[in-house]
């Protein structure tokens, strides 16, 4: 994969501001389409209307309709328009409205998108981007609540990133649209007015490399996306009963740094895998089994995880409610593990 | 705003519909119940005590009507995420209907739907569908289904005009075209596929895309509620006889935004052109317009009828509000039957 | 889930014969649409032709083409009719030529299939069965070799079932035709014509049971569809060597069995799980989270996945050889598992 | 079987295309070729010398030939599981095309792809499809891509009537109609989708589903490789210049099963059916009859140049059999770029 050789950061000089998460991502799609011609979006209302989270705005107003593109209600068409337009020399995003939507596009994305360079014996590439969501608590219901990112994490071929951060953000989608292979991003709808510290101008984070997002000695959280702070809250709890908590955020599925979250959980011995997605088959699994196997002999309890409950997300607050994991749980949870409930 | 055929203000002159004074009343106010219920869910949100947002149906109000009023009972319906008029149009209860938007255990789906999922078997409302165009093979399906029963039952499958993007509903009418399906494609063209206007999403012509599966296609004043209810009784009666197939093709518009939150919306609509539907072409307007005219009712009696169904939903708002809550314990609860 | 109560095996003085996979699923078929007029058939292909693989060969002289209905080519369509249909009095089973082509209806067995029930807060069903294959080396290259079943079993609201055998793909056809909910069952194309005992007549397996499909003390071997048969001649390599192992299916992967799989690791205290779906994000990774946590204190050392390895499937038969599990390579990581590498 | 047009025997009559004698010859050479080196695949089938099966396009030559010559190389073709012809009409070489389909190291995708995937950016082919439909959007997003590169390349979309089934192919007209997208959609209908006769499953009118998009649609005589050339230089040109995506429908033939394993066929069509299209369609023959009639060639310079073919193709099977296989390491290989 030609992820940039990048450091983790490459702030040079620039000046560092308090910006959002959606600000983030409007960011790093704006010095893209700036410094490479080829980059376009198209998605349902992205133009004008900057999507209905208003992620996008300005942007057509700084690049104009036919790099933001408007598209009918048709995401296998856009996302195969997509594939064929990466093929032949663009760098199109593909911006899907709801990460439940992707159930249209799961043809495109793992029969097309993820096997051309593939079964072109290497010839062929698929700089694509897909953008879209994940993340219920909107009271949205069953149709438009869901974290689906375990089945594009499956596919050999594709790259599935998920910021946590402003900083994040903008950093893995800027590798994102340089990468010459298909990602999949999913923001998070509730964190897109998560402020944060962000560098103007130019830094890329490298795919694989997970980050640190607390460090501690007793237990390690491994947490994704929503999830991580989820798991700072519950890490703050931790502390205040004396139980120091690592909490580890791998950015991408995939690909994925195991070796970093082995060697936290070698180091604390007890880890707890906590995720927005269903749990039943879900990222959870792989990331509690790649520890389980590759921390064995250091590991003093079992690998715990927690994930969306196996439910379609109701619609009714009081029922929804029940069906995330919570910084309570989660506290209650590490504390068992730990010993201390 | 992209060109678009500029909608005539009043009423189309046509024949007179065969006369059944009780009919167009019960229409009436269906059509008023449908609009007091989604200026009611308008304040629920404006006032911050319901979750979530919802779609309002203002200004379709004839579309529904008129085609639910075509229907038994027993025939079923699909529905879409601007599904509380064809919810209520098909027969729904105003109470249950608030207690599913407000997430309570009397709502229709004990809460767990939500604006966007109302499902009744005992109206034939096989639910309402945030997936655009999700209900497409749903309502094909359900038509082959009775056909393969042996029942009479028609299947009506509402959707907007967003929904001609998605290739699945070539996929189901190509297949009720072949297979004679008892089942009618209604589509409401308000215009607007959420922000953007459908003729820049929308190639060719609309009615085009059924007939070219040799879907016998209509285009209908979808503000005319008695034109409404003419070519949907033709549609479900051929549908009833084994003839196949209808595409009804709906020119209407909704008033409020995409859904409540949408306030701000002189980008991609003119004020006038809201105005214009508004004064011009309201549904209800050119009923009782055309009641009056008639003389099958007057002014008096008219707005008596609105004043009830302002209490009917008052009272049913009332009763929502004060519903319970589903146990937490629910939450686990249907998911295998 | 309102599987029946039925026992394993209710074989009564029915007479048992060697017949292929191919024929019991088409037998057990057969009998559901004798028993019960809402069951009817719906795919590419399947009346007079009888499916490529020729699995339904017969069945439309029988039924007629009332029931055995050939479609267009149009996966998503027939999918969301088999929903309406269901959710209608009928009982569909859909038919999807590949397993590779379920991209295709994702959306319609996630956000539809799958919610029905839910979402009307338990008053609507979908009785649907979607029958599909799984499995490579049939040298069909990246689109027509996958084993995708992993994405379904992540999505609550749907069953999953992989059977192993004809006695079990008979069983379980009849369970999942009577269940009132979406059953997804994956057939591996390579099994169709592996010979087993089936009684004539009735009995159904009950989803969630796991079958034990050999009996060892050393070391556990979950397998799935395909990989029994591997696992199978793995062990008998391994008994040469004096190693017990124990072959454990599990059937479906959702409901899943996980006491039984759990309890033979306990008993054992190793365990490999072996899959062909893609070894990343997969069902291994379910499998072995479920077991490392479950037997954690009895586990000699870590829980081992093999899966197909993480490429789209190669045409050359040298290449594709590579990328699923074997007997061999299966039974040398049992060695090393064992201590006798 | 079911109802269908009868074809008629030989060549319509019609204006002769402009004459350029080399180019005639040259299709036909292509033809020839495409047959005798799918010939040669059923025989390494049959003798059990090559992996997996391939699907013929034996008795479709003239679609691809008259498609592709109209074509720039730097024009893009998209083809299907039925793809040989198209891969070889656009410029493929015949020694990597057998070695692809036999697995080995010098073949277009090194082995990977097999005869379904076999994709080469020095020709314009982006890849064969073994989803039927699925490059439907590849082949609409390159001519979206070189609309927006400035480029003037045309794409052409291959697929058979089966793909009509497939909804994606809606979404993807739509989008080339309203964006005038330099895309041509080559629909071969043979009649089958693999063993159900196309009536069976498809309703209307073919081209009325382009039509519908606003898509400018032709119907041409498949088997005519000149009527096939003149209606895509028509298409090519209106591409090029900027006037949209055209629609053509060539009604062919395949003479082999749907898959070189499918043998006993009688259950789905009949064997006179085959001999008809065979004896009074075949492309080649047709071509040669009206090369000799109108003095452009004679039969002896037509059967040499079929010899030369048939020597070439010979030459090209040696060299793949005897080809390397790729190394295991190149396994995972190309995953990622
Ligand atoms: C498959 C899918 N894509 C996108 C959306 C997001 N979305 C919800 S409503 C809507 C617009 C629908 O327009 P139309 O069908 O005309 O219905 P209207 O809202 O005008 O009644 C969109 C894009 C969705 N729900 N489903
Ligand atoms: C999406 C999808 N569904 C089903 C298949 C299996 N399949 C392969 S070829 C084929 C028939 C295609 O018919 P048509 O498009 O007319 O092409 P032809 O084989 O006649 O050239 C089918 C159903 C597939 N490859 N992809
Ligand atoms: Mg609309
Ligand atoms: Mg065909």
């Amino acid at each position: 994969m030609s992820t940039p050789s990048a450091t983790l950061s490459q702030t040079d000089a620039h000046a560092v501001r308090e910006i959002t998460l959606a600000q983030a991502v409007r960011e790093a799609l704006a010095e893209e389409m700036r410094r490479d011609p080829t980059v376009f979006i198209i998605g349902e209302d992205v133009a004008e209307a900057g999507t209905p989270f208003k992620v996008l705005s300005g942007l057509v107003e700084e690049f104009g309709p036919t790099r933001i593109i408007d598209s009918p209600i048709s995401e296998p068409g856009i996302t195969g328009l997509g594939v064929g337009a990466a093929m032949t020399g663009m760098r199109p995003v593909i911006d899907i409205m709801f990460g439940d939507f992707i159930g249209l596009i799961m043809d495109q994305l793992a029969n097309q998108a993820a096997k051309v360079h593939y079964m072109s014996g290497g010839k062929l590439n698929v700089p694509m981007v897909v953008r879209t969501t994940l993340g219920a608590t909107r009271r949205s219901a069953a149709q438009h609540s869901q974290s689906l990112h375990a089945w594009v994490s499956h596919i050999p071929g594709l790259q599935v990133v998920l910021p946590s951060t402003p900083y994040d953000a903008k950093g893995l989608y800027k590798t994102a649209i340089r990468d010459n292979n298909p990602v999949i991003v999913f923001e998070d709808k509730m964190m897109y007015q998560l402020k944060g510290s962000v560098p103007e101008g130019e830094y890329t984070i490298p795919f694989g490399v997970a980050g640190i997002k607390r460090q501690g000695t007793d237990i390690t959280i491994v947490a994704t996306s929503s999830m991580v702070q989820v798991a700072l809250t519950a890490a703050e709890n931790l502390e205040q009963i004396g139980i120091s908590a690592e909490v580890v955020d791998p950015r991408t599925m995939f690909p994925l740094d195991k070796a970093t979250l082995i060697e936290s959980a070698k180091k604390t011995s007890r880890a707890i895998v906590v995720d927005e997605g269903y749990e039943r088959y879900g990222v959870t699994a792989e990331l509690a089994a790649v520890i389980a196997e590759g921390a064995f002999y250091y590991l003093d309890a079992p690998v715990k995880r927690m994930g969306a409950m196996d439910v379609p997300v109701p619609f009714s607050p009081v029922l929804e409610d029940q069906t995330v994991p919570t910084p309570a749980a989660l506290t209650e949870l590490a504390k068992t593990l730990c010993g201390r409930a | 705003m992209a060109n678009t055929k500029t909608p005539q203000p009043g009423l189309a002159k046509r024949e007179s519909a065969p006369a059944d004074p009780d009919l167009w009343i019960r229409m009436y106010q269906q059509m008023v119940q449908i609009r007091l219920f989604e200026e009611q869910v308008n304040d629920l949100y404006k006032t911050a005590r319901m979750p979530g947002l919802a779609h309002l149906y203002s200004g379709e109000e004839a579309v529904a009507v008129g085609v639910c009023n075509a229907l038994r009972r027993d025939d079923y319906i699909t529905s879409t995420h601007r599904g509380h008029g064809h919810c209520l149009a098909k027969g729904a209860s105003l109470d249950r209907m608030f207690a599913e938007l407000l997430g309570k255990a009397p709502g229709y789906c004990r809460g767990k739907g939500g604006s966007m999922h109302i499902a009744d078997q005992d109206t034939g409302n096989l639910g309402a569908n945030a997936i655009v165009g999700g209900s497409a093979g749903i309502a094909t399906g359900a038509a082959m289904s009775a056909k393969m029963r042996g029942a009479d039952q028609v299947t009506v499958c509402f959707f907007g005009d967003g929904a001609l993007g998605q290739g699945v509903l070539y996929e189901v009418m190509n297949m009720a075209s072949l297979w004679k399906l008892p089942v009618i494609y209604v589509c409401e063209n308000n215009l607007y596929n959420e922000y953007t206007h459908y003729t820049e999403t929308t190639a060719g012509e609309l009615t085009a895309r059924a007939k070219a599966f040799g879907i016998h296609a209509e285009t209908v004043d979808g503000q005319d509620v008695r034109g409404v209810y003419e070519e949907a009784r033709q549609a479900v009666n051929r549908a009833r006889q084994g003839e196949g197939p209808t595409f009804l093709l709906c020119d209407t518009y909704r008033y409020y935004g995409h859904h409540v939150g949408d306030i701000q919306r002189t980008y991609y609509r003119a004020k006038e052109e809201e105005d214009f539907w508004r004064t011009e072409r309201d549904p209800i307007k050119l009923l009782a317009g055309w009641l009056v005219e008639q003389q099958v009712s007057d002014t008096v009696t008219l707005d008596q009828m609105m004043a009830d169904v302002r209490a009917e939903v008052a009272a049913a708002v009332e009763f929502a509000l004060a519903a319970p809550f589903p146990d937490v314990s629910e939450v686990d609860q249907h998911v295998y039957a």
